[in-house]
């Protein structure tokens, strides 16, 4: 094992922070580092720095003990560094082939492009990855996990002899992440470094062979992954211990039923669905990639309205053919796809956290009270340990952790009766995990009715009073809180006509 | 950590973004100011009184329009109707005061309610129907145009008969009290327009939905916002804005002129633009328009006052206004 | 020291204008005077015209020269000449007002009837005619097609025009108008004009239908001069487009002496053919 | 948990959008043959051969130049400076063919070439000193219309030395063919225009990187790729075609008319944005753009052969551009 990656004395600091202060990092040819930290803790900035992304403003990056200038993205390819990028950053309107092959068409005469063998070789890597999407799909059509396997493939395709992965998994279920890990694996074993940032807590464990941790921008230790306990990890990450106590479920059975859906339908992809959820319950779901619960969720907020099917709420039978309407009855969606469907990236944390109750908060003549919002900002900044230079800020300068939780806080703030979260925990790290937790239990008992959609059974099996499961647009089955995994996943590849 | 967090919230009022905003903006006149600069020197006429006041009230049509479609092309759109718009907004307080002798007050409501009614029109095109904004607005325009010929039978509408409709643009309230600044009243009424639009932007729900819209639109949506509502209210008040022109255009002239308006929302727009508004929407300041509008008067009256030929001054105003912008770009990575 | 006299007229990147600059720098050499010559992009900027008149005034001419777009519009700003001490040469078209000690400008109506005249008697009296005109609302624009519709009726009743379209005397756009016409009215006996660029349209789209129909013009230039004297052509009505710009300079120094002005300088108007092109009386006021 | 691995990926997303493509293709024409049928029925001077001609030749320069824009567009960006651009070409290729009496071949050179120059300073400035496109064209037009202007000292330039300049748009190859059918040389250059621009963007890197720039730009940068220069080169090769645009629409007139491009600029945008183009970049098709100036000409033509007042053309050309893309906007979302 010798040194593939030396980063030494890395400072940089943006208008309000100082993001890196300072950091040494190091990374060793066939090895999996992984780099961990509270949201804003630096990750991201430190593998911009690595990848020709930002400029530091003081240190040096030696590769094979050669201090190298990476002042491009394409200096850094060049030296065999390749990123994926915690954004996704894909081209929409091309397809999946072409995406992962930008920048490096395969050629004929006349500058042509060779469509056949780019799409053969797309093809070929989505099939060592087990991932049956055609590469002449176009990415806007994808999920948005597909969109992050396509991401994984494109960085693949480099071939590169150090890869960067910033929360790969982020929006990945179980198996996709199996067949990231065997990719993973087999990267290692041929001799190429991998960094590693996620926070998911399990994941480092499985792969990783040292860890580093980073708090506020500063190194704060390198340990060998396997001789050290995840709690000390954690201890070191948030500087304190944390305690994750799961809530007793509540006896529901006499609470009054705030959404019942039945017989909801839309072309293939939901197919009679009928639930009902309780005042106070968290309700769970869980499937695979593309089982239908996001729309089923959008569905119910009418986001893309069903084809048929009725909602009630508190009984009342509802008619919601646009998010305003669900709104209006009290129901509250934060979507999965923070990016597109949840911030408005160019504005600051205090417009994005009051997007969905700004006319509470303005008089008659449509004046908004901005003291008021000022106050609510911070208090949630400070409840949701979101790091930020302040309020003012434009959300897209957020690290990726902390732009989610601009979300929630603006769900929050809402305050429906009825709330849908899809995918609440993407990005967020532990400890704020935990905190969200905590929230979303309290707001349970204080007599909301909740549904947690999320691709980690872990979390569902933590939050739920109840899981829903769905497969392929069907409702296979709702178990009670303390289901086992096995159960949930028997429901959860029920196909049609298999079992009935 | 827990430092971290309490840090921000402290300051949260005044974080660094501010502090050098005022400074920034003081800036912003910089590209004005050297080019008033440049003209003094070259000319003495330039810097007379009654220059400034010309020069300024050159500003003040284009300015108004400028300031309304301001607002739409921050929610990302774009209004290409603004020109005949105007027209047809002069038209109808022609019709209102001259041809049916409404009392004045009426024909001024007639035509910004015009203005606000076809820019809901417009909205709804844009919001409900979902046709691109370029193609309604583009639409939009022709149709107006024609109208404003139809009703008028080509030939203009004078305001002779109303009494003090001239002095909408032409009187000066500013000179009855300063006798050596006799500023028209049309100058005053930009100034009004502009902090009423800036006001709205800064501080009202239609504003903050106006960035909103621009920045993201469906997220905005899937916040249970009816967005489609408040474009259309947007563009209702854009049009309003036009009303205003229409009236300041007229009154200038006298009377309503059915085929003038074509070409004005490119000058406009592009007002709207060297301020620093973006195209795709999401951000934009009203002052940074008016600064816009002024750079494009303040060239074009220079240019003339030395006396340079026409063909010449198209020439220079085009490499003006790419280097005024480029200094902007220049400064503005500077500050970032 | 020089005097100065800015020239606002109506447009300049047209031949017409061209011609009455050239006119004007001429005298302006002859009596050693400074002129200036603007003019908005079309006809239909009366707003960009008066910021120009405001801007000319602040330089303290020695006089002015005025082709007002409107000619009320223009009122204000003269009065404040006239206070000034600036005196006013109006040319190409009047104003309503007596501020202007002059007027140098020919009669369009009367200059279009006589195309009218001559367009009616080349197809026999009788058929169908049509008009490509250059403006729908500029004086110019409606005293030619105005004066040409009226003397047809009055003259030739048995005339029908069956189009009266405007191409902004955009060469393509009249292009485009003519062909359309024509494939409407196969039958057509006659097109005019009412300026260069719409009677070089007209010209190009009788050419491209390969129609046989009368065409006449209006103004001069290089294209309707090669037009006529080839006989694609018939004829055209010229104005003195140089001696306009001529004798407003030289009114203006004049007034800006203090000497006094007849109040209309009639310039004329002349109809020209393959038969009088070459005459020098003509050829001294066609341009190109 | 394996088993599950290979199955869902299959239904997971909505396939290639190839299914029902070329069906969607056809239905494009829809709003086109709409026209056609109702203009044929109101008037049966409309199908007439020679009228049939006259409409794809008034086609030609609009089309060219919206074939041209339409790569900036897909980009994310806009070209004011089309018009006047167009015009200089033409005055260049005057200036070498007629004033320096060069042979045809190199005058088309020429021309071909300044465009292309021309595009390449815009893109510049647009890619280099990140000059927002929308302010560096308008910049470009202004210096392009003065330049055009005092080359010529205003004076339009006569190509009458120059053996078979006319051809290039007038003549006809097909019509010693077939005689019945004299379609003037000036559509084939637009069918050939179109065809090697719609071969560039489906099938070159050239092509690749202009959809990929106006669907996410800063990806494509961080994908390794110097978007500046590509840009560059589209703003060039964009220009190249308009150039031919000009010697289209010089040889058309048997002059390069220097007071001419101003306005074209909007009816190709315009072009390209009735054939679906998105001003927002990142889609668009050469043969939506062609179809887009075709329905505009067929309603200028048509209109004008019906004798419909001119002031109601333009309200019913406004109308029926909003109509036939909304007509567009619904068969679009019945398809998806
Ligand atoms: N371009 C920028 N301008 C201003 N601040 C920035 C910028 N990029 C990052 N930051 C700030 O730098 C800090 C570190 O951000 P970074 O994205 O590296 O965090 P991270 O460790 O990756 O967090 P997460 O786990 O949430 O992804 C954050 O406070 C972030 O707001
Ligand atoms: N933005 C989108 N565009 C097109 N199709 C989509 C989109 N989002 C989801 N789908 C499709 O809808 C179906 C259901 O997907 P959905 O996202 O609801 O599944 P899910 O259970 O939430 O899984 P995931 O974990 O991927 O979010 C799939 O066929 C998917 O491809
Ligand atoms: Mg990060
Ligand atoms: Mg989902």
């Amino acid at each position: 094992m010798n040194g593939l990656v030396r980063m030494e004395g890395i400072d940089k600091r943006f208008p309000g922070v100082h993001a890196l202060k300072s950091v040494d990092f190091d990374l060793r040819a066939g090895e999996v580092h992984a780099l961990m930290g509270e949201n804003g803790a630096g990750k991201s900035t430190l593998m911009k720095c690595l990848s020709g992304v930002y400029q530091p403003d003081a240190g040096r990056i030696l590769i094979d003990g050669q201090a190298v200038a990476l002042p491009t993205p394409k200096a850094a390819q060049d030296l065999g560094i390749g990123i994926i990028h915690q954004e996704l950053a894909l081209m929409r309107d091309l397809t999946v082939a072409q995406n992962i092959w930008i920048g490096r068409e395969p050629r004929l005469s006349f500058g042509r492009i060779d469509e056949a063998r780019q799409n053969a070789e797309a093809a070929a890597i989505l099939s060592r990855m087990n991932l049956g999407i055609d590469p002449r799909t176009p990415v806007s059509r994808l999920t948005i996990a597909h969109q992050q396997m396509v991401e994984i493939a494109k960085a693949l395709s480099y071939r590169s002899r150090v890869l960067i992965m910033d929360e790969p998994t982020a929006a990945l279920n179980d198996a996709e992440i199996a067949e990231l890990f065997a990719i993973i694996a087999r990267l290692r074993a041929e001799g190429v470094g991998i960094i590693y940032i996620s926070h998911k807590m399990d994941e480092i464990r499985r792969i990783s062979d040292r860890v580093t941790v980073m708090r506020d921008g500063a190194h704060v230790g390198t340990v060998a992954a396997a001789e050290t306990p995840i709690a000390r990890i954690i201890a070191m990450m948030v500087g304190r211990e944390l305690t994750d106590e799961k809530a007793a479920i509540p006896d529901l059975s006499a609470a009054e039923t705030a959404l019942e859906v039945r017989d909801l339908s839309r072309g293939p992809e939901l197919r009679g669905i009928s639930f009902s959820l309780r005042r106070g319950e968290i309700l769970g779901f869980a499937g695979l990639m593309g089982a239908g619960r996001t729309e089923l969720a959008r569905a119910i907020f009418g986001a893309e309205p069903a084809d048929a099917g009725r909602i009630l709420v508190h009984g009342r039978e509802v008619s919601i053919r646009s998010p305003a309407d669900a709104v209006r009855e009290g129901i509250g969606y934060l979507s999965e796809d923070r990016k597109h469907y949840g911030l408005a990236l160019g504005m600051d944390l205090r417009a994005n956290i009051a997007m969905a109750s700004l006319p509470r908060h303005a008089d008659a003549i449509g004046r908004i009270d901005e003291q008021a919002l000022g106050r609510i900002a911070r208090d949630y900044i400070e409840r949701l340990r979101i790091r930020t230079p302040g309020d003012w800020q434009e959300v897209r300068l957020l690290s990726g952790g902390n732009q989610q939780k601009v979300v929630i806080a603006k769900w929050l703030l809402r305050d429906c009766d009825i709330l849908i979260f899809d995918e609440p925990t993407r990005g967020i790290d532990v400890g704020a995990k935990a905190e969200i937790y905590r929230l979303l239990g309290d707001l349970a008992a204080g007599g909301k009715a909740i549904i947690v959609i999320s691709s980690e059974l872990p979390e569902v099996l933590r939050l739920s009073h109840r899981i829903a499961v769905m497969c392929e647009g069907r409702l296979t089955g709702i178990l009670p809180g303390g289901a086992s995994q096995e159960a949930i996943m028997e429901l959860a590849t029920q196909r049609e006509g298999a079992a009935a | 950590m827990s430092e971290a967090t309490a840090r921000p919230s402290g300051t949260a009022d005044k974080g660094p973004a501010r502090a050098g905003g005022a400074y920034q903006k003081l800036l912003a006149f910089a590209g004005l100011m050297v080019l008033v600069a440049g003209f003094s020197l070259a000319s003495p006429s330039f810097l007379r009184t009654d220059n400034i006041i010309s020069i300024l009230q050159a500003t003040s049509v284009n300015g108004v329009l400028a300031v309304g479609v301001t607002l739409i092309i921050i929610t990302g759109g774009i209004d290409l109707s603004i020109g005949t718009l105007m027209t047809f907004c002069a038209v109808v307080a022609g019709v209102v005061l001259t041809w049916m002798g409404a009392p004045l007050p009426l024909g001024v409501l007639a035509a910004i309610a015009t203005g606000a009614l076809v820019g809901l029109v417009s909205g709804t095109l844009v919001a409900r129907a979902k046709i691109p904004p370029f193609i309604a607005t583009l639409g939009m325009m022709l149709v107006l145009k024609g109208l404003s010929l139809i009703v008028t039978g080509t030939k203009p509408i004078y305001f002779n008969d109303t009494e003090g409709y001239t002095a909408i643009s032409q009187g000066s309230v500013v000179g009855r009290l300063i006798p050596q600044f006799p500023l028209p009243n049309g100058v005053l009424v930009l100034f009004a327009v502009a902090g009423a639009v800036a006001w709205i932007l800064g501080r009202t729900v239609l504003g903050r939905y106006t960035f909103a819209l621009g920045s993201n639109e469906e997220a905005v949506r899937l916040s249970g916002v009816d967005t489609g509502r408040w474009k259309m209210a947007i563009y209702a008040l854009s049009g309003g804005i036009v009303g205003i022109a229409g009236l300041l255009i007229s009154s200038r002239l006298n009377s309503a002129q059915p085929a003038l308006g074509l070409g004005y929302e490119l000058e406009a727009i592009a007002a709207v633009v060297i301020g620093g508004t973006s195209l795709s929407g999401g951000r934009g300041t009203v002052l940074g328009t008016v600064i816009g509008a002024l750079i494009m008067s303040v060239l074009t009256n220079g240019l003339r006052v030395l006396s340079v030929a026409p063909e010449w001054q198209t020439v220079v105003t085009g490499v003006i206004i790419i280097a005024a912008v480029y200094a902007d770009q220049l400064r503005r990575r500077g500050a970032a | 020291q020089d005097l100065y006299i800015p020239l606002i007229s109506k447009g300049f990147q047209h031949q017409f204008w061209q011609a009455v600059k050239t006119g004007a720098d001429k005298a302006g050499q002859e009596m050693g005077v400074r002129v200036s010559f603007d003019g908005p992009d079309n006809e239909t900027q009366v707003d960009k015209q008066i910021d120009m008149l405001a801007a000319a005034l602040a330089n303290k001419p020695a006089a002015i020269g005025i082709a007002a777009l409107d000619s009320q519009a223009v009122i204000p700003l003269l009065k404040k000449a006239q206070a000034e001490g600036i005196p006013v040469i109006a040319f190409d078209s009047g104003v309503e007002s007596d501020i202007p000690l002059a007027t140098a400008s020919t009669d369009n109506k009367a200059a279009a009837a006589l195309a009218a005249d001559k367009l009616g008697e080349m197809i026999g009296g009788k058929g169908k005619v049509a008009v490509v005109a250059h403006n729908q609302t500029s004086l110019t624009g409606i005293d030619r097609r105005d004066g040409f519709l009226d003397q047809m009726k009055s003259r030739y009743p048995e005339v029908e025009v069956v189009a009266v379209e405007y191409g902004d005397g955009d060469h393509l756009k009249s292009t485009e108008i003519t062909k359309a016409i024509l494939a409407a009215n196969a039958d057509i006996k006659g097109i005019f004009g009412t300026n260069e660029g719409s009677a070089v349209g007209v010209l190009n789209g009788v050419r491209e239908m390969g129609a046989k129909v009368v065409v006449v013009g209006f103004d001069s230039g290089k294209a309707q001069k090669d037009a006529i004297r080839e006989g694609v052509m018939a004829g055209a009505i010229t104005q003195n487009p140089v001696g306009i710009g001529y004798e407003t300079v030289k009114a203006a120094v004049a007034a800006s002496k203090g000497e006094t002005l007849p109040k209309t300088i009639d310039t004329g108007f002349y109809w020209y053919d393959k038969t009088n092109i070459d005459d020098p009386a003509i050829a001294a006021v066609l341009y190109d």
